[in-house]
């Protein structure tokens, strides 16, 4: 086994996740999405830790798994409120911010 | 090494396949379930790398208590079971584009600086190396992430509650 | 104690305002009281604890740094946090913990719309912090970031409780500094990665640290980097000055200001570029220096000259003074130019009093304002009849601000032109002679001003009219009176809290102005050091040469360096 | 520093010696007492009953008391060798390379111009508590007389250039803030300003001569070194031209001379006691102070010795030519005086000119005694006539008011210079310096200034003329005004009395050297106590022995004066009887007659006096041109001002900072447009970005 196997294989599923980022209408759609990112990140560090026999890609990666269930218990509140408000959760609707 | 060789390629197809149904998919509820499965072959991945305890918290965690929490986050939202016409945007070119590019590069960035490292033969670490070195030398960032999700608890409290006078006036 | 002065006594005299403005921002809005008191108690208790601190400065050796602390900051990039005052900076430092406590006092339950005290007090007292540190830092990167630390207080303070045209006012002050900071910044890390102290004998290579680099570490710059780099801080410490052309944003800025912004900008956040030139710019680069002070002497000249005209164009009282502002500040930039002893002593003196001088005519075009509504100056007049004392004190400080003898304004000036009768041996006497008979005349266009002004103002009647009496016509007879103007009984004379606010500064004015031996003696030492030219234990008299073995003699350091 | 250094070098038979004495020692309590005058009505002042004006008066008594102790103990020790001034000195600060001395220097300069300040403000003090009685702002004014008195004895007493700027422009702003006493009107307050701006430009020749004096010496302020320096060629001549020079510029600014005078007449908008002692005996003398005290750099800068013309003296000379012709235009009283203090003050400036020191000093003693005396009794005709100093609304005050009239008569007389009145003699003792001698005989003399001379008789001549004219107008014919006028009260009468005696017999102090009526030790004895000799810091000066013939021709040019203006006015008035007697028919058309002739006759006397062309001309010249070149000035610096600040501030530089504003702020508005608002958008831009820069690395590194 090579770490490049496991590179590509996350940069893959990064690449696939940034499609799913950018095209998908639905907030919680969005979220999967950045799940996967973040998914690709973890096989990176610990295929990094394994070839350097380093412990820090293991537990960087825990704490990425950590934030990320964090994110997601926030960002799902969000949605949650966007939707009570809006009756939707299409985000090409939120331009709140428009220059 | 040809027995992980070959697993390692059943679980990057299955992984790959899945996790294009869950940005393709016009059905919320089973774009959940193909991240489950993309989220199960990346714990099998981690094992294949020797982080067992690591592939078994991507279970727990992800697959036990990310996933529901999606599923939940789908009704919530009153999104419907089955499929849904617009579930993605029609600028889709650029998108895909972007992705692309960003394979190619990531793609030949790898081989470029790491195209013949070896991996070890025996990269099995131990849930006791992971447990000392996250309570000695990571402790810190250990509470600091303790501290985050607690934040983020109240955080998501806060936010999704309804406030009294909504209550009643949904009554 | 006397250790933990030592150790900690300008870190707590720095951060304890801060560290007040913080405990106030968590008070509740509605406590106001006792933020107020909290506030101005801090500011009292920084100004007893500088106090504290001038006591146990060893006065005998005001050249060297005192109170010295030296530990690691940010060791990534070399930065330590270093901090110790010397001559230079001790009365800089007492002015500043001087005049916030007045200024508190005097918008004392009288806050400028629109009130809000608790914010108005947090920002003057984080703007405290940033002053302080910006008089003691001792390491380049740290007296960057208390030099922009002020930025933001004085940014907030015009831009909501300005006046009229606030916004503008506040974004120009904004800008302008922020861009003479960042070249500022830019020939800071120039210093950084030239410096290098090895052939001066000193253990560093790389440094941020001021001591260092005026005691040899700049030796072996070539003379163009020098230039370069000079050029650089020259802009960040002018348009802070403000040296003309880079003046435009001051008077705007003091205009719009509220009364107690307007005391502080031109008591100390002027000096704090002149403050700069002393502590940074001439000695860590005195080749540079003595290249640039002929420019320096050009623009201080016109600066006095220009200013002076500009205040005679004026209406507006407030723009006045700060057109009059820019003409001290060209006196005390020539007296920098000079590069002598007597040329930056001066300098330093005329800081002081410029900042007493000119906080204190603030405060009175504040209270006039608040009484008459207006200052434009045609329809002001009559302040004698109305509010006598308050009229004399006007008088007072258009004296003292005209270079008085006797009064602290004319020990910024004298010394000025004296010194450039006879400049460094390295600059053109002829040049700087001229500068003189210029600054000269730009004396007798303030007396102008100033007494223009006051004829405006304090003489006459409201609305700038007069009374035609006829020159010694019965007044004396007792019933002369009838036919004068009668005093506007809603004007209010100076009232309890202003004479606070006020007496310490005029107290001063006049204690310094009899008394200069007070500043002077303080600082001369430092200025001495501050010119000379050490690298390593030998020194250099690079300054006190004709042009041409200066060059060889600046030659003489870069290869012993180099 | 001690006065050893200043020992006699030269071979004298009998060396200096040193002057000792405790209020010779202790002369900074002098000026203190004033001072502390000052404080104490500044702040308690409008408590006291008397309102503020007993401090004032005690302390001047007090320091007359002093300035006449300290006199008689100068004059018991000066020697015949010479005497060392007595010197205090007292370490301001030491700093940045410049040792900062203040101190004090008692000479025979120092006596006489402490009697002479101390006396004439002790008199005016007396005087203003009647003058200004109800006055609105009486404490106001009197604290500033205090001030003022505290003032000039601190320059008088001075021992270092610095000391001396100090006290200078305290003086100044003493002379500001009273002469604009009345500042509720505009008029007032405008003559305050004039006079601190003109003083001001004179000021920049005094910083800046004694900066040059100040390296030129080695770094001192001590006037004694800088003296000693000047006149044993320590110093270039070259720089001490330049530095007299731009000390000059002060002396004209301050003692009112060409071309700087124009502020004087106007600064008797001020309070009459104020005129008297600032604008007459006092503060205008400080410029002639200034150049007797460093008359080392002057006499050496302009190479006075052995010259017959010079700056200093050609100054002199023409102001006084100015003054006195300008004083026949003048219908006011005071501006009248106000003029003839000019042409005197141009008197001392040209005899110091000239090389007669002793002359100008003396002259400058007798001056303050009878302008004084002048400014007082014609603030007493104005009391008398309902307020006003136009003297055309006055005449035939001589029986109302005889204490007046007498004190106003013999000062006058004293001014004009008939002997044996003070004026006389130092009038003479000038003509005498000049040493211009030609027709007169007699020896000596540091030069040979015939101009000077020549310009100095003249000037007598038409001084005994106008003060005649003032005398008539102001006394004599019929009173033309509308008041009641009454002798003022005892506080006014006193102090004129005393002046005018003071008037008559000062001048017998320095009876001309060879005069033979009187015993030889009786002669010169104030140039004996005043002059220094035996010193290094004064250059040796040639005494002149004054003729006879100058006397008396001096005395007979002023007679003429005197009588031709009479003549003139009696002839007039013949004319006027027998205009009368052939128009008989009705007295009372003859009374109008009468009446219609005497304003006639007074305003022919402005316009039809022989002189009266000349004296328009130079007024004229001095309205138009000197004036109008300040105010040009002024308004030119005004006008720049304006220009500077509305087209070059304002659209130039201001425009420059604006422009990069307006530049950031258009792009901001292009940049706008990428901002939908739109998160995907700014995804991809975000994905897009990484991607390049990855690239960039991927390539560069």
């Amino acid at each position: 086994m090579t770490v490049t196997q496991f590179v590509i294989a996350s940069a893959v599923l990064f690449s696939i996740g940034v499609y799913g980022v950018l095209v998908r209408r639905s907030a919680v759609m969005v979220l999967m999405s950045v799940e996967l990112i973040l998914n690709s990140v973890n096989i990176n560090l610990v295929a990094f830790g394994a070839l350097h026999d380093n412990i820090a890609g293991e537990v960087f990666a825990l704490f990425v798994i950590t934030v990320a269930a964090a994110e997601v218990g926030v960002g799902l509140a969000l949605v949650l409120l966007i939707f009570r408000n809006r009756k939707n959760i299409n985000i090409h609707e939120v331009d709140l911010m428009k220059g | 090494m040809v027995a992980q060789n070959i697993a390692f390629g059943v679980m990057v197809g299955i992984m790959g396949l899945s996790a294009i149904r869950v940005v393709t998919t016009r059905n919320v509820v089973h774009a959940a379930l193909y991240l489950m499965v993309v989220l199960a072959t990346v714990a099998g991945l981690f094992l294949l790398l020797g982080a067992e305890f690591l592939g078994i918290t991507q279970v727990l965690i992800y697959i036990g208590a990310v996933i529901v929490l999606f599923l939940f986050g789908i009704m919530l939202t009153g999104a419907r079971i089955g499929k849904e016409k617009l579930l993605s945007h029609r600028n889709k070119v650029p998108a895909l584009m972007i992705a692309t590019v960003i394979t190619a590069v990531s793609i030949y960035a790898a081989i470029d600086y790491f195209g013949a490292d070896k991996l070890p033969e025996e990269t099995r670490t131990s849930t006791k190396e992971v447990a000392n070195s996250l309570f000695s030398q990571y402790i810190i960032p250990f509470e600091v992430a303790s501290v985050l999700l607690l934040a983020a608890l109240i955080g998501a409290i806060v936010i999704a509650r309804r406030e009294p006078h909504e209550e009643n006036l949904t009554k | 104690m006397n250790q933990f002065l030592d150790d900690f006594g300008l870190s707590i005299m720095v951060f304890v305002p801060l560290i007040t403005g913080l405990i106030i921002m968590l008070i509740p809005r509605a406590k106001e009281e006792l933020i107020k008191q909290l506030a101005l108690g801090s500011s009292l208790a920084t100004l007893g604890w500088a106090i504290l601190l001038t006591v146990r400065f060893d006065i005998d050796n005001a050249s060297t740094l005192q109170f010295v602390v030296d530990t690691d900051w940010i060791t990534a990039i070399g930065s330590r946090y270093i901090m110790g005052i010397d001559g230079l900076a001790l009365p800089l430092i007492l002015l500043t913990t001087l005049i916030v406590p007045l200024c508190i006092i005097y918008s004392f339950n009288h806050w400028p719309e629109p009130a809000n005290p608790k914010s108005f007090l947090t920002l003057i007292l984080i703007l405290e912090t940033g002053m302080l540190g910006t008089f003691v830092a001792q390491d380049l990167i740290l007296f960057f970031v208390f030099f922009e630390v002020v930025l933001l207080p004085m940014y907030f303070m015009i831009g909501v409780w300005g006046g009229q045209n606030r916004r503008y006012a506040s974004l120009k002050f904004f800008l302008y500094t922020l861009f003479g900071s960042a070249l500022m910044l830019i020939s800071f890390l120039a210093l950084y990665f030239l410096a290098d102290g090895t052939a001066a004998g000193l253990d560093v290579v790389n440094t941020f640290d001021m001591r260092a680099l005026s005691d040899g570490a700049t030796g072996a710059i070539a003379r163009t980097s020098q230039l370069w780099i000079f050029a650089g801080m020259f802009l960040g410490f002018g348009v802070k000055v403000p040296i003309f052309p880079f003046h435009t944003w001051l008077p705007d800025a003091h205009t719009e200001a509220p009364t107690v912004g307007s005391v502080i900008l031109a008591a100390v956040l002027l000096k704090l570029g002149t403050y700069g030139f002393v502590r940074i710019a001439i000695p860590i680069l005195p080749e540079a220096a003595s290249a640039w002070a002929p420019v320096i002497g050009v623009l201080a000249v016109i600066g006095i000259i220009y200013g002076a005209l500009g205040c005679l164009a004026q209406k507006d009282l407030k723009r006045l003074i700060a057109f009059s502002s820019v003409a001290h500040m060209g006196f005390v930039m020539l007296g920098i130019a000079t590069l002598t002893n007597i040329g930056i002593t001066a300098a330093v003196f005329g800081m002081v009093a410029h900042g007493l001088i000119t906080g204190m005519l603030f405060f009175l075009a504040g209270s006039i304002k608040e009484r008459y509504h207006t200052l434009d100056m045609s329809k002001l007049g009559g302040l004698l009849t109305d509010a006598p004392r308050m009229g004399w004190v006007v008088a007072f400080c258009a004296m003292a601000s005209l270079g008085l003898p006797g009064l602290a304004g004319f020990w910024g000036e004298f010394p000025v032109i004296l010194a450039s009768y006879s400049p460094a041996a390295i600059l053109s006497e002829s040049m700087f002679r001229t500068f003189m008979v210029i600054a000269a005349v730009g004396t007798v266009l303030a007396a102008g001003y100033l007494l223009w002004m006051l004829q405006k103002a304090a003489f006459g009647t409201a609305g700038g009219g007069s009374v035609d009496l006829t020159p010694g016509a019965t007044p004396h007879n007792g019933d002369g009176d009838d036919h004068l103007p009668k005093a506007n009984t809603a004007i209010k004379d100076t009232t309890k809290r202003e004479w606070i606010a006020w007496a310490p500064l005029l107290v001063l004015i006049l204690g310094l102005g009899v008394y200069p031996r007070l500043v002077h003696e303080v600082v001369e030492p430092a200025t001495e050091k501050s010119l000379e030219i050490n690298v390593g234990n030998i020194k250099y008299d690079c300054l006190e040469l004709s042009p041409s073995s200066a060059t060889d003699c600046f030659n003489e350091i870069r290869n012993r360096n180099g | 520093m001690t006065a050893t250094i200043f020992a006699a070098a030269e071979t004298s038979t009998e060396a200096a010696h040193q002057a000792t004495g405790w209020f010779l020692d202790n002369i900074w309590i002098l000026p203190l007492m004033p001072a502390l005058s000052f404080f104490a009505i500044l702040f308690l002042g409008k408590k006291m009953r008397c309102r503020g004006s007993d401090p004032g008066l005690l302390t001047t008594g007090l320091a007359l008391a002093f300035s006449i102790a300290a006199g008689i103990q100068w004059l018991g020790s000066v020697g015949e060798g010479g005497t060392l001034p007595v010197v205090g000195e007292w370490k301001w600060y030491s700093a940045a390379g410049f040792d900062l001395s203040v101190g004090t220097l008692v000479d025979g300069l120092t006596i006489a111009m402490i009697f002479v300040v101390s006396l004439v403000s002790f008199l005016v003090h007396v005087y203003s508590t009647d003058y200004v009685k109800g006055d609105r702002r009486y404490t106001h004014y009197f604290a500033f007389l205090s001030l003022f008195t505290a003032s000039m004895l601190l320059l008088v007493i001075s021992n270092s250039t610095i000391q001396m700027i100090v006290a200078w422009e305290l003086v100044g702003v003493c002379s500001f803030s009273l002469i604009s006493h009345w500042w509720e009107d505009k008029s007032n307050s405008g003559a305050g300003l004039k006079a601190m701006l003109t003083n001001r430009v004179g000021d920049i020749g005094l910083l800046i001569g004694v900066a040059i004096l100040f390296f030129a010496a080695g770094g001192t302020f001590s006037v004694l070194e800088i003296n000693s320096l000047a006149l044993s060629g320590g110093i270039s001549h070259l720089v001490l031209l330049v530095a007299a020079c731009a000390l000059l510029a002060a002396v004209a600014s301050k003692s009112g001379q060409f071309p700087l005078y124009t502020w004087l007449p106007d600064a008797m908008a001020g309070p009459t006691p104020v005129s008297a002692l600032i604008h007459a005996a006092t503060m205008v003398v400080a410029g002639v102070f200034l150049v007797a005290r460093l008359y080392g750099v002057f006499f050496e800068g302009f190479a006075i010795a052995g010259s017959s013309i010079n700056l200093l003296a050609l100054i002199g000379a023409a102001t006084t030519i100015f003054g006195a012709t300008l004083a026949f235009a003048q219908t006011d009283i005071k501006r009248v005086l106000a003029y003839s203090t000019i042409s005197q003050l141009g008197y001392m400036v040209m005899a110091l000119g000239v090389g007669a020191w002793t002359a100008a000093i003396f002259h400058l003693f007798t001056h303050a005694f009878f302008k004084a005396c002048l400014f007082l009794g014609s603030g007493s005709v104005s009391h008398a006539a309902g307020g006003t100093f136009d003297m055309r609304k006055m005449g035939g005050l001589k029986q109302h008011m005889p204490h007046t009239y007498k004190t106003f008569l013999i000062a006058s007389l004293a001014l004009a210079g008939v002997a044996p009145l003070a004026g006389f003699w130092s009038k003479d003792e000038i003509l005498a310096g000049t040493g211009g001698w030609g027709i007169f005989g007699g020896t000596g003399g540091n030069g040979a200034y015939t101009l000077m001379i020549v310009m100095g008789l003249i000037t007598t001549a038409l001084t005994a003329a106008y003060m005649t004219r003032c005398v008539y107008m102001t006394f004599h014919g019929d009173y033309r005004g509308e008041g009641h006028p009454h002798e003022s009260g005892k506080r006014i009468v006193v102090p004129l009395w005393v002046l005018a005696g003071l008037a008559t017999v000062a001048g017998l102090v320095n009876l001309p050297k060879g005069f033979q009526l009187v015993p030889k030790s009786w002669t010169e004895r104030f140039g004996h106590f005043i002059e220094p000799h035996g010193v290094t810091y004064f250059p040796k000066i040639e005494h002149a022995t004054p003729s006879w013939t100058l006397g008396i021709f001096s005395i007979i040019v002023a007679g003429a004066g005197i009588s031709l203006t009479v003549l003139y006015i009696k002839r007039k008035q013949q004319i006027a009887e027998r205009t009368s007697q052939s128009k008989l028919a009705s007295v009372g058309y003859n009374i109008l007659v009468n009446k219609y002739y005497l304003d006639h006759l007074y305003s022919g006397i402005i316009t039809k006096t022989v002189r009266g062309p000349l004296a328009a001309g130079v007024n004229r010249f001095d309205k138009t041109v000197i004036d109008g070149v300040v105010n040009a000035a002024g308004k030119t610096s005004v006008a720049a001002g304006n220009i500077i600040y509305n087209q070059i501030d304002q659209k130039i530089v201001d425009g420059l900072v604006n422009a990069t504003a307006i530049q950031t702020e258009e792009a901001g508005e292009e940049l706008r447009k990428i901002q939908t608002g739109k998160v995907q958008h700014y995804g991809s831009i975000m994905f897009a970005s990484a991607i390049v820069f990855t690239l960039l690395i991927i390539i560069f590194i």
